[in-house]
């Protein structure tokens, strides 16, 4: 029993990572249609904000998160502003130009920080174990867990409650219409990228505890990331949550029975099968195309 | 017989009934015009046809071949052409190349590989710009064209298909009211030799081409008939009601 | 850019003097000549600046710079000024090879310093062994290689496990879970504690491998309870080292009780993770940073007024930092003959260092070095506490667990 | 064919780059050099194979690196079997299978004691693998992004699989220490002139074949399924057979650069099947013109060498990613056809003072084709 209680756990922790990390980069190719390659590197620089703050004013993670969320947004929407907002109409060039700006990041997270592995601290509180349930289980997880939880309901009631969701929901139906309705499609594609990017920022925040910091630890991370997006399609929030649920079960499940390997090529096997069937992913609704 | 037979063809969107049972059949060399207010099936009737949306129930019989759900370039080899609403050419290709990737005979990879050019082929293909007015435009690409020149490129891409029947989309949107004219005379030319089934809004033109008029409503044929017994139907009154009369749909 | 044009340049101007000659040589090609021109000797530096890893590549670079410059300062070799041609091989193994050809065939180094991983020793050995040159290379490894064209100054499997292993067992107990990314050396090190622990009559519960740069350790983790092992002995590398630290502590696991045993956690990898999640775990490796030696308080002291006051060294950057020194000596050596890489191989056997870590020598029989391994325990300061260390320095034996293959100077032997 | 001045130029263009290629030896006879720039023209064969499935076809392949990697590793495991005894353990077992404790020889590296056998493995595993995932893709009808996004996922399995399974592929390490290709009696040492010529040869015959192929009717199919993959459907054409097609061609020209490879690096390495390199090699032909064979190949030699030059220089050791990075944005932003489109757009004036009417090849100008076109509908 506290056997498939401690899988279980296991992959709510992976999958609450997966999500945090996801759901940006969900809500910007949901959006606008855009890949962003340098999602990674926007975890990386929310990681590096911590840091940053850690090091210099000795503040504890939870400030930082909030700092890091508006600081990552800032680059976000500074890059929307200068390459993305240029190559709406060639969405394949996104993910050139994309790809570009995490090199540009990396590079200069490398020269500016340095290239060592920088040292984030988790909360003294936060730093064991705890039993749920019978079952000891990584209290800094489960905040993780609740995190996402919180993240995710300010990020549907923003869609779906505040003016700003309605025009944003009007411009992914059809971008002209809603600009004859007055509004201003170009900002709330700025807004929205920014804010993708900022869930980005906070996401690296939150794992940089868990994991390591370096100029490269998003790279790794935006492939799995992807991974969710796509087996959870465009439709709705809803299909990210359940294929970064699905995920990290099955994930943590055959990393269990086999090692870290199999497991992860045989989602990426798993999720290529899906979208051959369901291209518009699990969550997917037929409609007439023009 | 009827070249295209349309029995019970049921289509549905996540739930909503595009089309609800629609029962039509065209004859060879026939002219027919399809009618009727926005989201009467029109355009969802043309796309069962050429098998770019599945049907949910019914049979599509093309030539008594059943035609229903197969693979669009299996129905286009039978010999059935389609023009989309929004003129869809090849945008980077010159017009003298859009129409040689029209003159889609033979089919296959690696004959169109080895296989050489014939002279009789670049004849057709003058001939046909020609036809359209894009005698002129032959080495520039296609998107130098403009709307109405669009609109002709893709008729001569059909005309180069050589298709038995052409289904056409609203062919005369965005042209002057001297291009629709031309477009109607084309299409009289081609009545006889290919079938043709046009979904229009412009009445006028309409009137031009029409011989046999089908009118939609909600999924369904509502009437049938010349172009006067249909102005003068209660029912397609009645259907166009929302809308003024049936000449401003 | 600019040094194509220059070529293309002189390439146009030499190609109306090459009509007429016939089929054009205008490069020197015989690489073995003209090696220490002008009063300097050419070296090579290869490590990465950028890429995965650049994190820990960039300290040897810079280790390796250090000597140089100290070197120089101190009036050179012979009155020769050592002169580094860096280059940045991005991690990537083609790309080493690429610089490697550059140094060697177009700068015309006598020796290149290099390479942390294995991959790319691997992808640079071609090079230098076809044009006799030769490679330093600091890193500890898998060992199983015998080059007669590379100088190993970092450890092998022996020199880390022999006394590491038995100790453990004597500690801690015999149930061992092994846990390494997934490449050569971890898989290498792993054979090796598998056949000490059959002699110690030790039992292996678990061996995992996780794909490098993996850092989502829970599913190890919860093996790791299932399995109950009294240690962990642990070969992940770089940021999964951090990972794993901080995971493992997470998940309420005791080092007390269950203590990770690892050749690869250094105090580079403790900086990044915090004191708190290494403290009580255990490495065994030659070089410590807290070592108490005269030699290293130097280096120590050198590195960071160098580099930043909360830089550290590591038992990587040891052996780039003093396998300079041996470079030094062995040229001295050649006195007033031609300096060519391999009178340079021939003249570093049996050179002795007083290095950081104790006196290194290099071993003729395969050109690895005699180190001083020991086992040390991490702090919560983020530094190592000596417990044990070996009495006198060990012999490298790359073939260890191959009795049938010995390395000697003209290469591998079937014994 | 269509417009037979436009044609010329770029013939011209062609035929002259493969002079120079071949003529360079003679200009710069140099160990060093040869070997880097077999190594770059090699980049240009890889980039030209993508153009053609990418440029011509509309399929972005983020995995191309895939065939390039299995290539290379057939060519590799040839090689591997002919080392010298004493680095192989007993019975001719490569040495990293000694050490993994492999006892005989796996079944699926017995036929790679046949060069014959490894040249076409090396072309044909990878072609068999883009033409079973290009089934199932193309047929699945999945287009843009996904297929991007599918081929990427495909090669970080594969990668994941090499690297794991280190018994049979040498794993992180890749396959060292390998001998010389020797074949109808000339030795393929990486740093002589036939290898020089091998890749030299090899790129000229890409590009001119290639450049023969997208003049076909078949070439001009797959551009119209690059603009408008539907329209090209309902004339009748299996578009799925035609993407494939495209697809597995650029895979074989992929693998057999990769065996090209294997001789110039002298190593395999899975980092030969990276994510870097893939994402490398689209830059390489958009940065070049993704659109032209040339440019795509023009496009990684470029590339390749102002990164080799600019991280030489002592002053751009640390910046040279940060330039690169800017340059692919500033391409990808400003120029969409790449450099090469700028040449185009210098043939096209010249030829304007000649004769207005002169039409334009497709593909060429697009940034000049849309900017018009833009005009002509607003007017």
């Amino acid at each position: 029993m506290s056997d498939i209680l401690n899988q279980v756990f296991t992959g709510l922790s992976l999958a609450s990572i997966l999500l945090l990390v996801s759901l940006g980069l969900a809500i910007i190719y949901g959006t606008m249609g855009v890949i962003n390659l340098a999602h990674g590197e926007f975890v990386m620089l929310g990681a590096y904000t911590v840091w940053f703050l850690q090091k210099n004013f000795g503040l504890d993670l939870l400030p930082c998160l909030v700092v890091s969320f508006f600081a990552v947004a800032a680059a976000g929407w500074l890059i929307e502003r200068l390459i993305v907002r240029h190559l709406y109409k060639r969405p394949l060039d996104t993910i050139l130009a994309t790809w570009g700006v995490s090199v540009i990041l990396q590079q200069g997270i490398r020269l500016t920080a340095g290239a060592e592995l920088r040292y984030v601290k988790m909360p003294g509180w936060l730093s064991n174990a705890v039993p749920v349930l019978g079952v000891e289980v990584s209290a800094y997880r489960i905040f993780i867990f609740v995190l996402t939880l919180l993240l995710l309901a300010a990020t549907y009631l923003l869609f779906a409650r505040t003016r700003y969701g309605f025009s944003l929901r009007a411009v992914t139906q059809n971008q002209e219409v809603s600009r004859c309705f007055g509004i201003n499609a170009a900002r709330v594609y700025s807004l929205t990228f920014a804010y993708g990017a900022g869930l980005a920022g906070v996401a690296g925040a939150l794992i940089a505890p868990l994991k390591s910091v370096s100029p490269d630890m998003g790279t790794g991370a935006v492939i799995d990331a992807f991974m969710v997006v796509v087996m959870g399609g465009v439709a709705s929030l809803m299909g990210t949550v359940a294929s970064a649920a699905i995920i990290g079960q099955v994930s943590g499940l055959l990393a269990f029975v086999y090692n870290d390997t199999v497991a992860k090529a045989l989602v990426f096997f798993g999720v290529v099968i899906l979208i051959r069937f369901m291209p518009e992913g699990i969550f997917s609704v037929r409609v007439r195309r023009g | 017989m009827a070249m295209l037979e349309m029995r019970d063809v049921e289509v549905s969107f996540s739930g909503f009934r595009a089309i609800a049972g629609l029962n039509l059949s065209v004859n060879q060399g026939e002219l027919r015009c399809l009618v009727g207010p926005n989201g009467a099936g029109k355009t969802t009737a043309l796309d069962v046809i050429c098998g770019k949306t599945r049907l949910a129930r019914g049979h599509v019989r093309y030539r008594d071949r059943e035609i229903g759900n197969s693979e669009e370039f299996r129905i286009a080899r039978l010999g059935v052409g389609r023009k989309f609403q929004v003129p869809s050419v090849f945008k980077e290709l010159t017009v003298r190349e859009n129409l040689r990737v029209g003159l889609c005979k033979p089919h296959g990879v690696f004959s169109n590989l080895v296989g050489r050019k014939s002279g009789e082929s670049a004849e057709r293909l003058e001939a046909l710009a020609c036809l359209v007015g894009l005698a002129d435009e032959l080495d520039h690409p296609a998107s130098w064209l403009s709307h109405g020149q669009t609109q002709w490129l893709e008729i001569a891409l059909l005309l180069a298909q050589n298709a038995d029947l052409i289904l056409m989309d609203e062919p005369t949107a965005g042209m002057t009211g001297a291009e629709t004219h031309k477009t109607a005379e084309l299409f009289n030319q081609l009545k006889g030799k290919h079938t043709l089934m046009v979904v229009e809004h412009d009445m006028g033109f309409v009137r031009e081409i029409g011989d046999v008029i089908s009118v939609m409503h909600q999924g369904r044929m509502l009437a049938e008939g010349a172009i006067s017994e249909i102005e003068r139907n209660p029912e397609v009154k009645r259907a166009y009601l929302g809308s003024g009369r049936i000449s401003d749909a | 850019m600019n040094s194509t044009r220059r070529n293309f340049l002189k390439a146009s101007a030499a190609l109306g003097a090459a009509c007429s000659v016939g089929f054009p040589d205008i490069w020197i090609k015989n690489a073995s000549l003209a090696h220490a021109a002008g009063g300097e000797v050419k070296v090579g530096i290869l490590y990465s600046l950028t890429g995965t890893t650049a994190i820990i590549e960039k300290s040897l670079n810079q280790a390796c710079l250090m000597a140089i410059e100290e070197i120089n300062a101190a009036g050179g070799i012979n009155g020769m000024q050592i002169k580094p041609v860096v280059e940045d091989p991005a991690s990537d193994p083609a790309t080493f090879a690429e610089k490697a050809r550059k140094l060697v065939l177009g700068d015309k180094c006598v020796s290149l310093f290099g390479s942390y991983t294995s991959a790319s020793r691997k992808a640079v050995l071609p090079v230098v062994e076809k044009y006799h040159n030769l490679y330093w290379y600091p890193t500890l490894y898998e060992g199983r290689e015998c080059s007669q064209n590379v100088i190993y100054t970092g450890a092998v499997p022996n020199q880390q496990q022999q006394d590491f292993v038995p100790w453990l067992v004597k500690n801690f107990g015999k149930k061992f879970y092994l846990i390494g990314s997934n490449y050569i050396y971890p898989k290498e090190e792993n054979n090796v504690c598998k056949i000490l622990l059959k002699r110690l009559g030790g039992e292996v519960v678990g061996e995992e491998y996780v794909p490098l740069g993996h850092s989502e350790f829970s599913s190890v983790i919860q093996k790791i309870k299932d399995t109950q092992p009294n240690v962990i002995f642990s070969t992940v590398v770089g940021d999964s080292v951090v990972a794993l630290h901080r995971q493992y502590k997470a998940a309420g696991l005791d080092p007390a009780k269950m203590p990770m045993a690892s050749l690869t956690t250094s105090e580079e990898e403790i900086a990044a993770m915090g004191g708190e999640f290494a403290e009580g775990h255990f490495t065994s490796a030659p070089y410590f940073m807290s070592y108490d030696s005269p030699e290293n308080q130097k280096f120590v002291a050198a590195f960071k007024k160098k580099y930043g006051p909360d830089k550290v060294t590591n038992f990587v950057s040891e052996p780039a930092y003093f396998q300079v020194y041996l470079f030094k000596q062995a040229v001295e050596k050649l006195g007033g003959k031609d300096i060519t890489p391999p009178e340079i191989r021939k003249a570093s056997w049996d050179q002795e260092f007083k290095a950081p870590q104790g006196v290194v020598k290099i071993d003729p029989k395969n050109s690895h070095t005699y180190l001083w391994p020991k086992i040390g325990e991490a702090q919560r300061n983020g530094q190592f506490k000596i417990i044990e260390q070996s009495k006198e320095s060990i012999e490298p034996k790359p073939y260890w667990a191959y009795p049938g293959q010995v390395c000697t100077p003209e290469g591998l032997k079937q014994a | 064919m269509t417009d037979t001045n436009s044609m010329r130029w770029r013939l011209t263009g062609y035929v002259l780059f493969c002079v120079i290629i071949l003529v360079f030896p003679y200009i710069l006879n140099n160990d060093y050099l040869l070997n880097k720039y077999a190594r770059y023209l090699i980049f240009g064969v890889l980039s030209a194979a993508l153009s053609f499935s990418w440029g011509y076809t509309g399929i972005l392949n983020l995995g191309q690196a895939v065939s390039f990697g299995l290539g290379s590793y057939a060519m590799a495991m040839a090689l591997k079997l002919r080392t010298i005894p004493i680095q192989t353990g007993a019975g001719g077992l490569p040495d990293f299978m000694v050490w993994n404790n492999v006892k005989a020889l796996p079944w699926f590296w017995e036929p790679f004691h046949s060069y014959t056998f490894a040249v076409f493995a090396g072309l044909g595993i990878p072609m068999l693998l883009a033409f079973v995932l290009g089934w199932f893709m193309f047929r699945g009808r999945i287009t843009g992004v996904f297929v991007a996004i599918i081929t990427l996922a495909m090669l970080v399995v594969i990668n994941l699989v090499i690297v794991d399974q280190q018994k049979y592929t040498g794993g992180f390490n890749g396959i060292t220490d390998l001998s010389t290709f020797k074949a109808f009696g000339v030795g393929f040492d990486a740093y002589s002139l036939s290898t020089y010529y091998l890749v030299a040869g090899t790129l000229c015959v890409v590009l001119l074949g290639g450049l023969a192929i997208t003049r076909t009717k078949l070439g001009l199919i797959l551009q119209a399924i690059r603009d408008d993959e539907n329209r090209v459907r309902y004339f009748g054409y299996d578009v799925a057979s035609y993407q494939n097609f495209a697809f597995t061609l650029s895979a074989g020209v992929a693998g057999f650069a990769g065996m090209l490879y294997t001789l110039v690096m002298e190593f395999a390495s899975p980092t030969f099947l990276s994510v870097q390199l893939s994402l490398s090699i689209v830059i390489w032909c958009a940065v070049g013109g993704r659109g032209s064979l040339l440019g795509a190949a023009l496009g990684a030699i470029l590339v390749t060498g102002v990164q080799g030059n600019l991280s030489e220089s002592p002053t751009f050791l640390d910046t040279w990613m940060l330039i690169m990075g800017a340059i692919f944005i500033i391409v990808v932003l400003f120029l969409p056809n790449g450099l090469i489109s700028l040449a185009e757009k210098g043939v096209r004036l010249l030829k304007h003072k000649s004769a207005r009417e002169t039409a334009t090849h497709p593909v060429a100008g697009a940034a000049i084709a849309t900017f018009d076109s833009k005009r002509v509908r607003e007017s």
